[in-house]
């Protein structure tokens, strides 16, 4: 650890706690997962930058969505991401959260995953390398030094937004909302 | 609802599911009293998406039905194709496409080693074998130029020759996981705990596996020998010498060692193959890919995947897009039908390793 | 200096325990033919996971993570090590076997709040797994008590003193092998991880920690490390009156333990106990009969 | 197999038989046949129910179902069609002669909308809270769904750009 960081640590520990301890949830969202155990295992060792897979939403806060949303998954998705621990970040992986991708005239994908979830960072490509996690990653480490990772304070903001869309989605939703829905409220 | 019983929703978000794919369960303390598979999470719609798109555009959707292993489907398709066409693939074409479909069958067998021990807790014989099959993923790279969808396969033969140098790269890797399998052995096929766990779990008798629709491991690992391969050759596995590896027991230990045994097919495979490799143009030239149209007809093919039988019924009405399409896929009845039995009365440990020994893939089932 | 080691024993079991545990990342790591990540891995984990903004899910769930880590704070106090044991007088061997029941005790109440029913069957796991290791380490302890005719652990280490190390004397022997066997079970690693498996119930009594909740859990597993596997030094290879001897031989045994972890996979429930009532508690129970004997 | 093909139209009145490539046989029966069809073959040899396909000849008005058996000792595989109304596409469970029918029709009856008589478990498979026509038929038009259901929701930025309008 050389100076600079150290100095970092001492001035903001929690930014880079949040930073070099990212804990992936893992769900095998869609087909761009079978990238992700190579990453995690000898070859590419993700665990060096101390992202490592954990059992629950609980402990995560790092959410990879790995390929194409159907709709039922995306109420698992949607689930899954209200039960993070803020702070955390998502990454859209692959073409077809962004818009689609191949499955741009499905019937069963929806096309932009950040209508319904915000979205911090994407990666794209059909499959992404693994090195492509790594930049993504990296540029992930990027806008938390900057404070522009700000995904899940933009969720709580603008809850009527994503609650609205996901409602007009799904028709009628089986859990109540995570926030209350009037606008520009925070609920601490 | 019994006083003791719970509902235990078994996935999609969980680390013990490969795939994404929920399995409700109504457990009693540890064992399971009943199993519901509850899939769609992956659901595309694809052999809709076909009718879209014309004969050639629909090869890189297809392949994208199982990520894990996508040239038994792409393989499908294009037999398919030239089935309905009537085009002859010629030999060196036909030679590489047993190659490449038994890189990709023992891509797909590191993968599921890799799931199957992650699942059981062996940490150190899970890291290696994706290590191990990352070496593999180098070489599709080399011949195709992608990792996991190669989109290789083309009605007619295949896309390109093999590039320069590339048998012995292969060789050098054959070589190297034949040395390395006796320490697969000694970490995980023979280890004591290992055998402790998985024999005598997800046993079926071969009437119930025949009468439920099982195909591949399911079938050999109660000792029917049923391998496409053998039994309908496809590409060139006529000129190829090949066994096909039983177990009589029919449970989880017997189909991970029929999987084992198929992986040392699959280098002797890949050894025959370079030795008997013919020269020849690897291509029949199609006609131009947005007039193409292909008779009135219909066809059914199969081969033989890492997991079973893998088919597609194929329909077309004379036009330039296929009128229907509908694949059989292995893990569709394994994953919806036996894996449902079998999880009756079963631990709740043993979720993932029945799963897996089944060798369920979550894509298969929805597509 | 009898109330500085009140404080300084707990922080040096502390950072004890959480070097382990880095270290225990990077050994495995190695063993799979990858780098690993930084000895302070755990460090940053736990300064991330306290930043955390973390839901709670009722007093009791509070309380019980609480209860859980002061019951293992305790306990702390009653190891000697290093020539410190802040409670000496108070109590011995046998208060030590009773406190180590209040960690799982307190993750029983936190889960119980949690209604998660990963939850549930993650405790009655563990505490089906801690019927099968009671049974031997009672006898193990029983057998080093009757062989130095003391329930105080500070005596017994006293009575080792200048290399007469129980494990290499012929009565105490089988249990000191005894309690190797024990020591994954003791920590809830593998092959006996059964109760926190995540690949089966979703890490179990952790399934609905987060945040700070499971910075505590993490700290209760550092102590954990340190407890199990220094009483086991205390008991059976002499304890040292040296904080670093006493460090080195931790290390020792929690190396062994890790080669142990990396080649196992999970025990199933009945697997674990018939194999923790069958081999531990049968050589204890022999080291304990030849100890009545001589 | 060309006996195969001759012994199939003895027995069975209206069937019509023909070989597909080498190993292919296609059956077409009346839709009062099929079982008997089916059970006929099992007890020839062909254990194993592969599939239930169905196409949508819309032009015909008509929904065709395809029952794929194959024996494991043969390289012999087996389709076996049926015409039904497409107004009304009512037809009997197989479930009674192969024990895994009853997940193929459920995949049918999802996507095509075909209702199996005597099948008790015919809950939607894949899809969740489907409100339109069954997907798989021809007159849905996938594009125009797309772009009703997805494609009109409004982005993030139209969002605030309405807002701070």
């Amino acid at each position: 650890m050389d100076r600079n960081n150290l100095i970092k640590w001492l001035k903001e520990p929690k930014k880079m706690g949040n930073k070099y301890s990212l804990w992936a949830v893992y769900f095998s969202t869609a087909c761009g997962v079978i990238e992700v155990p190579p990453v995690l295992t000898s070859r590419w060792d993700a665990e060096r930058f101390g992202v490592i897979p954990v059992a629950t939403p609980r402990q995560a806060n790092l959410f990879l969505i790995t390929g194409y949303v159907t709709t039922k998954t995306l109420k698992a998705i949607i689930r899954t991401y209200e039960q993070m621990a803020e702070p955390k970040y998502t990454i859209g992986f692959g073409s077809c959260p962004i818009n689609g991708g191949m499955y741009w005239d499905s019937y069963n994908t929806i096309k932009h995953l950040d209508k319904f979830i915000p979205v911090d960072g994407w990666i794209a490509g059909c499959m992404p390398r693994p090195e492509a996690i790594f930049i993504g990653v990296t540029k992930l480490w990027g806008m938390i030094d900057k404070g522009l990772a700000t995904g899940y304070i933009r969720y709580r903001e603008h809850y009527d937004y994503y609650r609205g869309n996901q409602e007009r989605l799904f028709g009628s939703m089986e859990w109540p909302p995570l926030y209350s829905l009037k606008e520009g409220t925070h609920d601490e | 609802m019994a006083e003791r019983e719970l509902e235990l929703i078994f996935g999609p978000q969980h680390l013990g599911m490969i795939g994404n794919l929920s399995i409700s369960l109504n457990v009693e303390g540890d064992t399971i009293l009943s199993a519901r598979v509850n899939p769609g999470y992956l659901h595309r719609g694809f052999e809709k998406l076909m009718e879209y798109r014309n004969w050639i555009q629909n090869f890189p959707l297809v392949c994208r039905i199982n990520m894990i292993e996508s040239e038994p489907v792409e393989m499908v398709y294009a037999m398919a194709v030239e089935d309905l066409a009537g085009i002859e693939v010629p030999e060196r074409a036909q030679y590489i496409r047993t190659m490449i479909q038994e890189m990709s069958r023992l891509s797909c067998h590191f993968t599921a080693a890799w799931a199957y021990t992650s699942i059981l807790g062996f940490d150190t014989p899970a890291q290696w074998a994706m290590g191990d099959r990352d070496y593999l993923l180098d070489l599709f790279e080399d011949l195709t130029g992608a990792r996991v969808y190669h989109i290789y396969n083309m009605p007619g033969g295949v896309r390109r020759d093999l590039p320069e140098g590339f048998e012995d790269k292969l060789l050098a890797f054959l070589d190297a996981i034949h040395n390395r399998l006796p320490d697969y052995n000694s970490t995980f096929f023979e280890n004591r705990l290992f055998y402790e766990r998985a024999s005598g779990i997800g046993k079926i008798s071969p009437e119930d596996a025949i009468e439920m629709g099982g195909t591949g491991q399911v079938l050999r690992g109660c000792g029917i020998k049923h391998d496409i391969r053998k039994l309908e050759p496809y590409a060139a596995y006529s000129d190829m010498d090949l066994e096909v590896p039983t177990r009589e027991a029919g449970d989880a230990y017997s189909r991970v060692l029929v999987i084992r045994d198929e992986m040392v097919q699959s280098v002797s495979i890949l050894k025959q193959c370079i030795e008997k490799m013919p020269s020849g143009k690897v291509y029949e030239k199609t006609p131009n890919p947005f007039k193409w149209k292909i008779p009135k007809g219909e066809t059914y093919v199969r081969v033989e995947s890492a997991r079973g039988e893998f088919g597609l019924y194929l329909v077309s009405n004379g036009g330039n897009r296929p009128y229907r399409a509908h694949f059989k896929t292995p893990s569709f009845v394994h994953g919806l039908v036996i894996l449902e039995r079998l999880l009756k009365g079963a631990n709740i440990a043993d979720v993932g390793n029945i799963m897996l020994s089944l060798y369920v893939i979550a894509p298969e089932i929805d597509r | 200096m009898k109330f500085a080691e009140f404080i300084v024993s707990p922080i040096l079991a502390f950072i004890i325990g959480v070097f382990l545990m880095g270290l225990s990342r990077r050994i495995m790591a190695r063993i799979h033919r990858r780098y690993g990540p930084p000895l302070m891995q755990p460090v940053i984990d736990m300064i991330k996971l306290f930043s955390q903004k973390t839901i709670s899910h009722g007093p009791i769930f509070d309380a019980g993570v609480i209860l859980s880590l002061a019951g293992t704070i305790v306990l702390v106090l009653f190891i000697p090590f290093g020539g410190m044991c802040p409670l000496r007088t108070s109590g011995g061997l046998l208060v030590i076997l009773y406190i180590m029941l209040f960690a799982p005790l307190g993750l029983a109440l936190s889960g119980g709040e949690g209604a998660n029913p990963n939850i549930s069957i993650g405790i009655s796991r563990k505490f089906i797994l801690s019927l099968g290791y009671e049974v031997p380490f009672i006898l193990i302890m029983l057998s080093v008590m009757t062989y130095y005719h003391t329930i105080s652990a500070v005596d017994v280490v006293k009575a080792q003193s200048a290399f007469h190390w129980a494990i290499f004397s012929v009565p105490l022997f089988l249990p000191g092998l005894a309690y190797i066997l024990i020591i994954p079970a003791m920590l809830g690693i593998r092959p006996f991880d059964l109760a926190s498996a995540p690949q089966e119930i979703s890490s179990g009594p952790m399934a609905e920690y987060g945040g700070k909740y499971l910075a505590l859990a993490e700290i209760e597993h550092a102590f954990a490390i340190f407890i199990t596997i220094g009483l086991f030094v205390d008991m059976f290879l002499g304890g040292s009156s040296n904080v670093f001897y006493f460090f080195l031989k931790v290390l020792v045994v929690f190396v062994i333990g890790l080669l142990i972890n990396a080649v196992f996979p999970r025990f199933r429930t009945e697997q674990a106990v018939k194999f923790l009532w069958k081999w531990p508690s049968v050589m204890a129970l022999a080291g304990l009969i030849i100890v009545l004997a001589i | 197999m060309n006996d195969m093909v001759d012994l199939l139209k003895s027995i069975f009145k209206g069937t019509d038989a023909r070989t597909l490539g080498e190993n292919r046989l296609s059956v077409t029966t009346p839709g009062e046949s099929v079982l008997a069809v089916l059970d006929y073959l099992k007890a020839s040899g062909f254990y194993q129910l592969k599939s239930i396909s169905c196409v949508d000849w819309i032009d015909d008005n008509e929904f065709e179902l395809v029952y794929h058996v194959a024996s494991l000792e043969r390289p012999l595989h087996i389709m076996v069609k049926t015409r039904i109304d497409r107004d009304k596409p009512v037809f009997p469970t197989a479930m009674s002669i192969f024990k895994n029918a009853g997940i193929f029709e459920r995949e049918m009856h999802e996507l095509f909308g075909v209702m199996f008589e005597g099948n008790p478990d015919l809950n939607p498979l894949f899809l969740d809270n489907w409100k339109d026509i069954p997907p798989f038929r021809k007159d849905f038009d996938m594009r125009k769904y797309v772009k009703d259901t997805y494609d009109s929701i409004p982005s993030f930025e139209e969002y605030k750009w309405q807002k701070e309008n």
